[in-house]
């Protein structure tokens, strides 16, 4: 398969949108206005931009408290998500929510959820009634490394084997559970032939490279829609804290040379480098888009700060639903 | 089309059925609703007329097949999640609690989760201490689920189709020992407003009872003993513990200015806590100190020597109520010695006299 | 030795320091408790003192955990489990209610099961639906757990070795908050009695306030300012749930003759139940209509616009103190001008003035 | 590894001790003087035998709702077994649990649970303990095939692996959950390779063979308390109904030709026929032996009937340990 440049260079767009949109997100933290907990996913643009690119709008995705990036690759509102931060009305979840919560039916973005692994049977219960449905959408699921030491991801993987369900799992492995490593938390299991031997195709990519997720993602799908489900498994990492606006390197409970090492892998450089060497990309272009970005971003600050938030009697009326 | 006396399995298979005609997003799951047995003979009928893909067979897996259930109402499914013991579920707590009670809310408001799961109390043959809890006041602590407790098969029909049918998590709770007593209901579909928590049973004017499930069917026979002697019980039923709307209860009470609660469970942070506390609050004026019968605060022991007394009996019913109304002596052992009578006619530990072991 | 004005987390990690020094079978386990942060720097000093041999870094599998922590008691140790959050404990329901709390029980009484699960409450800075749920009630209800909630660094310190020690499945909740609150206690090892639910905070006659946790001082702040208007409120410390003992409160509203009761969490089924059934059983003598102040009857919502109102605050307090002594208009209106002046020094979003979110 | 004419005859007997005592319970239930379910482990008892054989009463068990033969063949009383099926206090947990809560610190069977999975993580913190006490015991946890499906059974061999413990995970696979099939549950999974994805080691064993999962039980607990977790895995088959006396194969959940071919493979007569071929067997000595295992059994019966109960006082003390 190969890529037109057309999708290579939306490909760089996505990313670079993200990244931007999160760091923008990062230095209006703090201003301390934002007054909910934020996972920014700065550093791991690459897997959701990858594989919301073999999706359609009507393809259902479900994730965790890291949810923005996925939320803005599925086709989000910028609008939304700046509401929710703001917990205002105009939030993804009307400001009840916060960061973690993310919901939004016009892409089918149906729930992120900041339980660790809590949304994983969520997605196969939707991979479920797709199938009874039998109409030809694909269940995704977003998914850290910690949430494959729940039971649930277990139960979950063995579900939709067993009933041949249309999923992609996708596991996001940034190496770390809030400030503890894989190596602490995994010991020597092979997840790869853990995920094989629960009868679910296993597919690993390259690391931060989004042609490379593009590509497997195109494969994923198919085959969930096919012949069941399938794990995507994608090494990154992320650049900021666990939860909050800053670098905490300074903390060292990262190699120094582990994070060189990922700096060097950067997602959205290694796009650059092969735009360039294949000579579609423009600095100049490139840069008129990250300001374009950046200035819309600004102008949904503004307008959001000045929105109203959900008045309390709706909220009050919220228990149940009619 | 007549009522029939059908017995509460009778009722349970029919209102599954019916609503799974009714709308073909009403599916089944659940370890065991497809074999032989199918949960105690209520899931049959529909495997019979709907096939494995609405009635579904799972892994034991409670937490997932939870959260599975919740994703397959959010695409419009109206899925019955059935384990055979209340305290399996416990397994699904996170799923329960955390997303299902609160993701019509915490999402805002756009999300439905029309979801029952099916919970059934086990008691009496040796179901000891870990299939035999009862944890209605657990779940009914929680905003956004609803807790449905029938007594009789009337209301099981009439309350299951109302519970598939409701927009929200519905958590349904039977007794296994209804399983053996029979009502009059109608072969139509019919549902039972879940917005009413109690239901009148019996009207009366010396004392009110409020109970629930089994012990909603023991305070109506202890009624009846009690009638033979002039003793006038009125017995309401709260077969729906969240939303929790107590007018009934209210105005019974200021008409009988006496009041028992009678509870399957535990005493302490149970159901009648929070009766009693709305009750202070409310300021009701009562005539007695009014009194919680419970189970008592341990775990049911499995061996019949020594849960002979665990649960509350029509005995204790009676002997509260004659306490309550200062029944004479001579009366009240009359009363007594009568519960004695009826309750020797059959072991303590078995629902009925054909029963044999095991469950 | 003196004693020190010292922070609740520094009563934290001095009781497991010294608890463990005392027993080395005393150990911690969980997700973090080895990381930088420790655990909101409670477990550091442990960590650095007995190493990773006795302070355990777990995956994140919170059913497991449960049941390996019960697993190590068996063998004579002392574990400690902790989750950051309330809500992660729900994963291990099955095995902290149909194992750990019947343990002791359903196997004769010859196991004992010395285990604490130590479970922090969030609050504020967007801690929604789901990092805030206060669910005391329901731990609450089983038998065979023992509910230990602290109030200030003192009682943290000595309820902590207290609930070590314990040969007993504790559940430890300790609100966020706290940890922005200090007080003098001693630098020696000490136990606070499990068996003695409640704690005199203040003395006073005019009304009895009881409360818990993070409560409990916005109880004692409202205590403060009504005493400068010549109200005397004596506040009561329910420190420990389960086993439940009222005795305190008795005595006290015998001289009180009223009564509040102020809720971290939801109203209905909540720990006010308890309280007001046993009052209303125990025909306790009340001049006043007592109350429930707790959370409104829904999940938390995450914006700091929507959960303006969502807790119980020391102008709630202070207003319904008002209304059961009938305070007069125009000292009413001065009490609540206080509490809102002194309310507005801190969004009420925040624990503190110097917090920095997130969290 | 030869197993000596001595050994064998020891298998032999402790198989059909175990066999003898769950018949004469099968036909004592009928009287329905024990009230409480019972879940029969006839044609089952190759495993526990086998195992048992390379374990001293300080090595621990857990086990499950299907306990008699993990407590039988660990050395535990059969009057206490008696006991609390009949409720009186003489029983292993003094009537409180009943059949499927077997307790017994002389043999340190630490206990039995009724809900599927229950005891995995026990038996792995009580393996986590012997670690810490240096102590050269082994963790065995035996359970069935449907507690494979339950998550905390994941998280259980995830925490022991990482942490290296002396324990043997024994699956007694007898192909159903109440009277759903193995293949209605598992689909394709293979769990040989899922367990030993997870960095256990996997030993299968003959099916029935008492000798085999002896010798092959030695490996394992070698290697547990070398060099960490093991699974045995292996195959068998109940003769009667998953709770109670009765056989229910009138109900056809198991197909005939399957219950042919484990009548077949009987773990007795497997052992009787090789006793046969090396000429130790001797069927009056037999017959003598069997005789005396029943003769004893209804002594205990009648022993146990007339015990008595646990006082009520003492029952209602139980709620805390003091
Ligand atoms: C059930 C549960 N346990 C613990 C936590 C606390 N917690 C929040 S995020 C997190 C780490 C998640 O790591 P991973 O899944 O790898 O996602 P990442 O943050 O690395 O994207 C933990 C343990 C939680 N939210 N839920
Ligand atoms: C958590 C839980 N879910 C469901 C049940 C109901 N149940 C009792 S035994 C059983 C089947 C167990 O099968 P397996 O583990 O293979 O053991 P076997 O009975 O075959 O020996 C089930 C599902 C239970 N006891 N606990
Ligand atoms: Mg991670
Ligand atoms: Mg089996």
């Amino acid at each position: 398969m190969k890529i037109n440049k057309l999708e290579k260079l939306k490909n760089l767009h996505e990313l670079t949108r993200i990244r931007i949109i999160e760091e923008e997100i990062a230095k209006e933290y703090k201003n301390q206005e934002m007054r909910c907990p934020v996972h920014l996913s700065i550093g791991q643009e690459a897997v959701p931009v990858g594989v919301s690119r073999v999706l359609t709008k009507k393809d259902y995705i479900v994730s965790t408290h890291r949810c923005h990036a996925h939320y803005i690759a599925k086709g989000g509102s910028i609008d939304a998500l700046i509401g929710e931060l703001y917990g205002k009305e105009s939030g993804t979840c009307k400001g009840i929510g916060g960061s973690m919560h993310m919901y939004d039916k016009k892409v089918n973005h149906i729930a992120s959820v900041p339980i660790v692994g809590g949304s994983i049977p969520i997605g196969v219960g939707i991979g479920y009634a797709i199938k009874i449905n039998k109409s030809k959408q694909v269940s995704v699921i977003y998914f850290g490394d910690a949430a494959t030491e729940e039971g649930v991801f277990f139960e979950s993987l063995h579900f939709a084997a067993l009933k041949k369900l249309p999923i992609i799992f996708v596991c996001e492995d940034n190496k770390y559970s809030v400030y503890t490593s894989r190596y602490e938390r995994h010991g020597k299991r092979d997840i790869k032939k853990l995920i094989k031997s629960m009868d679910v195709k296993f597919i690993e990519t390259k690391e931060n490279d989004v042609e490379d997720i593009y590509k497997k993602s195109l494969i994923a799908k198919k085959h969930a829609i096919l012949n069941g489900p399938v794990c995507i498994y994608s090494k990154t990492y992320r650049y900021l804290e666990h939860c909050g606006p800053n670098n905490d390197d300074n903390l060292e409970y990262r190699p120094k040379k582990e994070i060189e090492y990922w700096l060097k892998k950067d997602p959205i450089e290694l796009e650059i480098k092969k735009l360039k060497k294949i000579k579609i990309f423009n600095d100049e272009e490139y840069l008129t888009f990250c300001n374009s970005i950046r200035r819309k971003f600004i102008s949904s600050i503004i307008k959001t700060k000045n929105t109203k938030s959900l008045s309390i009697k709706k909220l009050e009326n919220l228990e149940y639903a009619k | 089309m007549p009522n029939r006396k059908n017995s509460f399995i009778d009722a349970m298979s029919e209102s599954l059925v019916q609503s799974m005609q009714k709308d073909k997003n009403v599916v089944i799951l659940g370890e065991g609703v497809t074999d032989v047995k199918g949960i105690f003979n209520s899931t049959n009928a529909a495997l019979k007329k709907f096939g494995h893909q609405r009635v579904i067979e799972t892994p034991v897996s409670e937490n997932a097949l939870t959260g599975i259930q919740l994703g397959m109402s959010l695409l419009g499914k109206k899925p019955i999640l059935m384990h055979a013991r209340v305290d399996f579920s416990l397994l699904g707590f996170d799923q329960l609690i955390n997303n299902a009670s609160k993701w019509h809310y915490m999402f805002g408001g756009e999300m439905n989760v029309p979801m029952v799961i099916r919970l059934i109390i086990g008691r009496g043959w040796g179901q000891g201490p870990q299939h035999s809890q009862s944890l209605e006041s657990v779940f009914s602590h929680f905003p956004g689920l609803k807790i449905v407790v029938p007594s009789t098969a009337k209301d099981c029909k009439g309350l299951m189709a109302a519970s598939i049918f409701d927009k929200n998590p519905v958590v349904f709770i039977e007794h296994r020992w209804l399983h053996y007593y029979s009502s009059n209901f109608s072969k139509k579909f019919y549902k039972i407003d879940l917005n009413n928590s109690i239901d009148i049973k019996k009207r009366g004017k010396d004392l009110t009872i409020l109970s629930s499930s089994i012990m909603l069917i023991e305070s109506l026979k202890a009624a009846k003993i009690l009638k033979k002697y002039d003793i006038d019980i009125e017995v309401l039923d709260l077969r729906v513990l969240r939303p929790l709307k107590l007018d009934k209860l209210y105005s019974s009470l200021k008409k009988t200015k006496k009041f028992i609660f009678v509870d399957n469970g535990w005493k302490t942070f149970g159901i009648g806590s929070e009766i009693f506390a709305n009750i202070l609050e409310k300021n009701i004026f009562l005539k007695n100190i009014p009194k919680r019968l419970a189970c008592k605060d341990y775990p049911t022991p499995s061996s019949p020597h020594l849960n002979k007394g665990y649960y509350v009996t029509i005995k204790d019913i009676c002997n509260e109520v004659c306490k309550c109304l200062s029944v004479k002596k001579n009366i009240k052992s009359k009363i007594l010695n009568e519960c004695e009578h009826i309750m020797s006619k059959v072991p303590h530990d078995l629902p009925d006299l054909n029963f044999k072991g095991p469950f």
